[in-house]
């Protein structure tokens, strides 16, 4: 596999480096996986040795059923054109993750986005605390336990005129007299 | 000292590039501090696809960015087919080429009118917005849709070609060709638009990637960067265009940037009209309520007018995605840089400068 | 920079030479604009064509689309009478609901205007708001483009000249992986449980097997059908005649899947583990049932889990009436039935082999010693062909033919075969006997699309060599000089249109006698059940007509009410589903007459 | 003095009057969302709408008509409500695209309103999404045709029963830090 040669070799240095899992996903895409206590000296390692000078991404993933977000850190190297993916997994408790807006600046978007959106703090980020939300007192609603439609239902208005509406298949075993069995009802169309 | 004074503009304001706020300290004119204000056109649509399908997603996907619909479509598609590994036809990535050029067209004509607008010079909008219609026309025929096309789905395009399109298309872009040598007479020409232009809104070199500048700003100051040549998708790299950069990182670099970058994706057009393969455009997904990706993600950057957009899609091996998270080059652009930029510029050049870094203030809070 | 740059001071002012020009405005109202030929607007929908499906009100992300009822339309089978309303308050004309009908009834128009003061006139149900919008159809999707999978995944199955060798079977089953792929089409619509006599929860199970759970699959069809692996193989299913997919394409392979699930389960202590039935506490109550054919253990079955004593009589020594020894081994193998009534034994239920009702136990006992009576008997006697010399050797009906090949025991069938009937059972009978080498020839009244036979069975035996001949009335069996069949006469008949609108009659053609030469003549034109154990005390309330048990309501109560019928002798259509669904319905008729409840 | 045109009877100074307000309807340049984008080709030479009086106002007082274009985050919604206070009569709302009928294809989303006419009263609803600036001009000339009629009168509806659109504002709006205009 010659021609992921840049790949691997900034994967391999990142492992001796900081002990840590990692593949090469595809041409020009490095993957890490690192504690979150790492995280800010494998940015500023990749920043300042391998001139990942460019931070693309932050975003989270909400594993609710693990109780973890994950964090994934996205930048790119102008002289390789490749990026390099950070994960690392914190707890979905009293979420805390740290402040990296020192090294780039534009992390601080992210960060309040985040702050406002899963509840993770920050600690030292400044900025107003609402971004994008305006007097939001519910949970933050990009966790997965937020239901946006019973929200949505329970707040504004729904235009009546549509209760006469049926579900197909409640009607055809309405006029068949069929009896779905409780277990089974989870295999029904989704409504 | 003059005393400092706190200003609003937005989000009602007729320069503002959208619904947003900027909130600007100023003494006398000059701005000494300035904020960014979002979240006034905030549909969580991160939090809607959470709830849908993986192609139930594809159609609210494009309202991302209103002025430019298409780089939504084309990079969820891409990042669904990276997930699941699901082939392309070639035709179908030559078709998506001309779709993302008539979709940078159009978008540019209407970022002609924003930013001649903005410095009072009404008329090039009337035309190029009036002109613009010509490409929504094709994108009409093409998709079925003026504005959300809703066409580039995970597996290739939704439709072929209709009969008598291609012709269409050619006749169209050379009548826009010729159009924009009036535009450039009225605007790139003018003195006004010149002195507006010049020295206005300044983007360092040294600090633009890092500051997180992508797009025709970031060619703007001399960096060429453009991911359809660092990370060739669809048919770019069987297409021959060049990747026009200027030197200054001013309005005016930006605008001549973008005003080369036309006529390269007229060519683009052109030539992939020329060169495309007959068959297949459509690897068929199999039925969409029961379509499970294998878990899995991937992040995709487009190319998209504004700069580069982002999609990092997250798959648990379900029908529905578990995280699809954009970023479209507005959400620094927009926020960061756009505060670092406006400092120590007029209250005037506010919209001027927001119309040349092409924020679309949907795209930061989604 | 020179302020006094003339060149960019005169340049604008070169627009002035557009002056003279045309404008290219559209003169919105006055002139309209060619919408495109794909435009994507206000819905219409082929009221005739849509089978309410409600695919288009699942895919719709805003949920803008409801199925409604309308005036004019009535459920029947294969429609669930609904169709849908969008409400254009919420839809965003993406056309998802047009790639995704199965039928192809629903379509955007070109129209798109619709410009009102008042926000609850938005409700708009295509093809009754715009019933005129046939000729304006622009975005369509035709069955090339269309998300739903009209393409069956092929059933592997041994070639037609491999098979005739043997009696192996001849459908080997699907793969988990084409079993997946299968399962994916289907939209879950519900329109097949509704036509299936049983209403099985098919939607469900399909589910499950796409999701990959098979063993889920597996108890949700047991919930009520213990017989699945013969429906698997052998089931009438009329579900899939009305499958939504069918209307386009070829309908989902609703047998099969059912047939892979069973897959999982290929011994009785397997399938007691993976359905893990609840058996409910003893309640007191005593059935007995007579026949321990699939009516007979089905009802025995569920009634066993109700906490019910049960005990069948039956007159044979093994369990499983027709689908035991009735249906050739290449369809359906006999362990299968074995397996079945093993499991049902283990959960409680008490078979009495080779006890006749009216000869060893009478009926009258059995009144008297059970709370209630299943009587599930099924036909036994075949139908007299009615013609000369058919009661001479080589002369035979073709379900004691079948029975005698399953039981192993061999008949000489001799070169040439002639079978008499269009059903199942004649083809049973054909393909049977071109297994033995002979040259079978199917004398069907009528034309072949009015074979009551399944279709896939017609192409198997065409497949196997056997002729059909179509339109003949046989009217004598020819004796040999050994006193054996030598040949069969028949008439050719032409259809006559019926004046009272029923299906076309074939009516003989005078002087067009035909005689074949055959060794064997198998007679399938029909069974009839044998009444002589019932004693004439009970014919007055229970209601004998035309050689059917008369059952007074949904849960297949007798005129007696302490007694039950279920099974071919009491419903029209005489297929193991039916019986199964007799036996179902009759479990709780039983209990709602015992328990109350 | 009367007079009579389309079945309408009406004085004919109100006549005069709607006569001139249905030609001059200046629209208020706020894109409150995505259907924002079919404005300017309505506005510019291909649809040119100028042609029905229809133009852009920079501020609510110089404006007419408020074009709601789309779906309302609640974030915007207060500042509508505050725009469309602070302009004058006559006035009228035109809501632009399903999303303001019904939530449209937001409408389980927890930041957006699903009915307009609950918060502001509307005179006309354009279907679409988005609507194509002949559905848009069509909306127009259906105002138009209301004014004419003198049927236009929603800005009244909304002082007589301010209380109730009060209620459903700030049913939505938690923490109402405005001030209350005296038209």
């Amino acid at each position: 596999m010659d021609n992921l040669q840049i790949e691997n070799n900034i994967l391999e240095t990142i492992k001796t480096a900081f002990k840590v899992e990692g593949k090469v996903v595809r041409e020009k895409r490095v993957e890490i996986t690192a504690h979150k206590q790492l995280i800010s000296s494998i940015l500023l390692f990749a920043k300042n040795q391998h001139n990942y000078i460019h931070l693309n991404h932050i975003t989270c993933v909400d594993w609710i059923e693990d109780g973890e977000f994950e964090i994934n850190y996205i930048i790119w190297s102008p002289t390789t054109k490749n990026t390099l993916i950070i994960k690392t997994r914190i707890s979905r408790e009293n979420a805390q993750m740290e402040n990296i807006d020192n090294i780039w600046d534009q992390a601080n978007t992210y960060e309040r986005e985040m702050r406002e959106m899963y509840g993770i703090e920050f600690p030292g980020l400044i900025g107003e605390h609402e971004f994008i939300l305006e007097d939001w007192d519910e949970m933050p609603p990009m966790r997965r336990d937020f239901d946006t439609l019973e929200y949505a239902t329970k707040t504004f208005y729904q235009r009546p005129g549509r209760e006469d509406a049926k579900d197909v298949r409640e009607e055809l075993t309405k006029q068949s007299g069929e009896e779905i069995p409780e277990f089974a009802k989870k295999y029904s169309r989704e409504k | 000292m003059e005393k400092e004074t706190t200003l609003y503009i937005g989000p009602q304001h007729p320069g503002i590039t959208g619904n947003m706020m900027v909130k600007l300290k100023v003494t006398g004119d000059t701005i000494s501090s300035a904020s960014t204000h979002v979240g006034y056109l905030h549909r969580a649509f991160e939090k809607l696809i959470e709830r849908r399908n993986w192609l139930q997603s594809f159609t609210i996907l494009c309202r991302f960015c209103v002025p430019e619909p298409d780089p939504m479509e084309l990079t969820y598609a891409r990042a669904v087919e990276e997930i699941e590994g699901r082939e392309v036809p070639e035709r179908a990535e030559y078709i998506r080429t001309i779709v993302m050029e008539l979709a940078r067209i159009q978008s540019f004509m209407l970022w002609y009118g924003g930013q001649s607008g903005s410095s009072g010079l009404y008329l090039v909008g009337q035309w190029s917005v009036g002109d613009r219609n010509y490409i929504l026309d094709l994108f009409e025929d093409l998709t079925g849709g003026r504005v959300y096309h809703m066409y580039i789905w995970p597996g290739g395009v939704r439709r072929d070609l209709p009969e008598g399109w291609k012709d269409k298309a050619l006749k169209t872009m050379d009548y826009l060709e010729k159009r924009l040598d009036e535009y450039d007479k009225l605007m790139f020409d003018s003195t006004i638009f010149q002195k507006r232009a010049q020295g206005v809104g300044i983007i360092p070199k040294d600090k633009a990637i890092e500051w997180g500048v992508v797009g025709a700003p970031l060619r703007g100051t001399g960096i060429k960067h453009d991911v359809r040549i660092d990370e060739p998708y669809c048919a770019y790299d069987k297409l021959n265009f060049i990747v026009p950069t200027q030197e200054g990182g001013d309005v005016w670099a930006r605008a001549l940037v973008r005003r080369q970058e036309i006529r390269q994706s007229i060519s683009i057009i052109r030539q992939a009209l020329d060169k495309m393969p007959a068959g297949e455009f459509y690897n068929k997904i199999p039925n969409p309520m029961k379509w499970s990706i294998p878990a899995g993600s991937a992040w995709v950057k487009t190319e998209s007018v504004r700069g580069e957009v982002g999609f990092y899609v997250e798959s648990d091996g379900s029908n529905k995605p578990r995280r699809v998270h954009v970023k479209g080059a507005a959400y620094t652009h927009g926020v960061t840089v756009l505060e670092k930029i406006l400092v120590g510029q007029n209250i005037a050049d506010v919209s001027f400068i927001l119309n040349s870094l092409g924020v679309c203030p949907p795209e930061i809070e989604r | 920079m020179n302020f006094f740059d003339l060149k960019g001071l005169l340049q604008p002012l070169g627009a002035v030479k557009q002056l003279g020009k045309k404008p290219h405005t559209i003169n919105y109202p006055y002139e309209t604009k060619r919408t495109a030929d794909r435009y994507r607007g206000l819905h219409y929908n082929d009221l005739e064509v849509c089978i309410g499906c409600g695919n288009c009100s699942t895919i719709c992300q805003n949920a803008a689309i409801d199925m409604i009822n309308i005036d004019g339309i009535t459920a029947k089978n294969g429609d669930s009478g609904l169709r849908p309303r969008v409400d254009n308050g919420r839809c965003c004309w993406c056309a998802l609901c047009v790639e995704v009908c199965p039928t192809g009834s629903l379509s955007l128009t070109k129209d798109y205007i619709y410009v009102t003061p008042d926000a609850n006139a938005f409700l708009w149900t295509p093809g009754v708001s715009n019933p005129d919008a046939k000729n304006n159809i622009s975005f369509t999707s035709d069955t090339n483009l269309s998300l739903s999978m009209y393409q069956r995944v092929p059933m592997r199955e041994l070639d037609g000249m491999e098979r005739v060798k043997s009696f192996a079977e001849v459908v080997l089953g699907y793969s988990e992986e084409e079993a997946r792929a299968e399962a994916q089409r289907c939209i879950s619509c519900g329109l097949c449980s509704n036509v299936c006599p049983d209403h099985m929860h098919i939607p469900e199970y399909i589910n499950a097997i796409a999701q990959g759970n098979d063993n889920d699959a597996l108890k949700i069809i047991y919930d009520n059908n213990p017989f699945p692996e013969m429906c698997g193989k052998v089931c009438t299913r009329r579900c899939e005649d009305v499958c939504a997919i069918q209307v386009r394409g070829e309908a989902v392979a609703i047998r099969w899947l059912k047939r892979y699930a069973t897959e999982t389960a290929p011994t009785a202590q397997k399938i007691k583990d993976i359905v893990n039935p609840i058996i409910a506490e003893p309640n007191g109550k005593t059935v007995g049932i007579i026949g321990a054919g699939p009516a007979g253990l089905t009802a025995a079955y569920y009634l066993a889990l109700r906490g019910f004593d049960v005990t069948i009589y039956e007159a044979q020594s093994y369990a499983g009436g027709m689908t035991m020894f009735g249906i050739p081994k290449y369809r359906f193998p006999l362990d299968s039935v074995k397996k079945q009534v093993e499991y049902m034994e283990s959960i409680g239920v008490k078979i009495k082999y080779n006890t006749k009702v009216g000869r060893d136990i009478s009926f009258e006992e059995m009144h008297t010693a059970y709370d209630a009576i299943f009587v599930g008997i099924g036909f036994q006697k075949a139908w007299t062909l009615g013609i000369e010399n058919e009661d001479i050797p080589g002369c035979i009906a073709a379900v004691d033919y079948l029975n005698i090949i399953n039981r192993g025991d061999s008949f000489d069938v001799g070169k040439k075969v002639a079978v008499i009937g269009g059903g199942n059972v004649a083809i049973d009978g054909a393909r049977v006997s071109a297994r033995y080498g002979a040259e079978v020839t199917i004398l069907y009244r009528r034309r072949i699309s009015e074979m009551p036979a399944d279709w896939e069975e017609i192409e198997g035996a065409e497949h196997e060599g056997v002729h059909i001949a179509i339109q003949t009335i046989p009217t004598r069996i020819i004796k040999g000089e050994n006193g054996k069949v030598s040949g069969i006469e028949y008439l050719k008949a032409e259809m006559i249109a019926d004046e009272n609108g029923g299906r076309p009659r074939p009516v003989a053609i005078e002087g067009s006698e035909t005689i074949l030469e055959c060794d064997t003549v198998i007679g399938a034109i029909g069974q009839e059940a044998d009444y002589s154990w019932l004693p004439e005390s009970f014919k007055a309330k229970i209601e004998i007509k035309r050689g059917m048990m008369i059952v007074t309501n949904e849960f297949n109560q007798t005129g007696d009410p302490k007694v039950f019928a279920g099974g071919d002798a009491v419903n029209k259509t005489a297929d193991a589903i039916s019986a199964i669904a007799d036996g179902y319905m009759a479990v709780k008729g039983i209990s709602k007459f015992l328990l109350g409840n | 003095m009367t007079i009579t045109e389309n079945n309408i009877k009406q004085p004919i100074g109100e006549y005069i009057q709607n006569w001139a307000r249905k030609h001059s309807l200046f629209v208020l340049a706020y894109g409150t969302g995505c259907g924002a984008i079919e404005i300017p080709p309505t506005m510019t030479s291909r649809y040119d709408a100028e042609r029905f009086g229809i133009r852009g106002a920079a501020t609510p007082r110089q404006a007419d008509v408020l074009l709601i274009t789309g779906y309302l985050a609640t974030k915007s919604l207060k500042r509508v409500i505050r725009v469309y206070e602070q302009m004058q009569d006559p006035k009228y709302v035109i809501a632009f695209g399903s999303c303001t009928i019904n939530g449209g294809m937001y409408y389980d989303s927890y930041n957006t309103i699903n009915a307009l006419d609950r918060y502001i009263p509307v005179d006309v609803y354009i279907n679409g999404c988005m609507p194509r600036p002949e559905a848009v001009i069509s909306g127009f000339v259906e105002l138009q045709k209301q004014i004419a009629s003198g049927n236009a009168y929603n800005a009244t509806k909304y002082k007589e029963n301010l209380e109730w659109y009060r209620e459903n504002q700030k049913k939505i709006i938690k923490n109402w830090r405005m001030p209350d205009y005296n038209w």
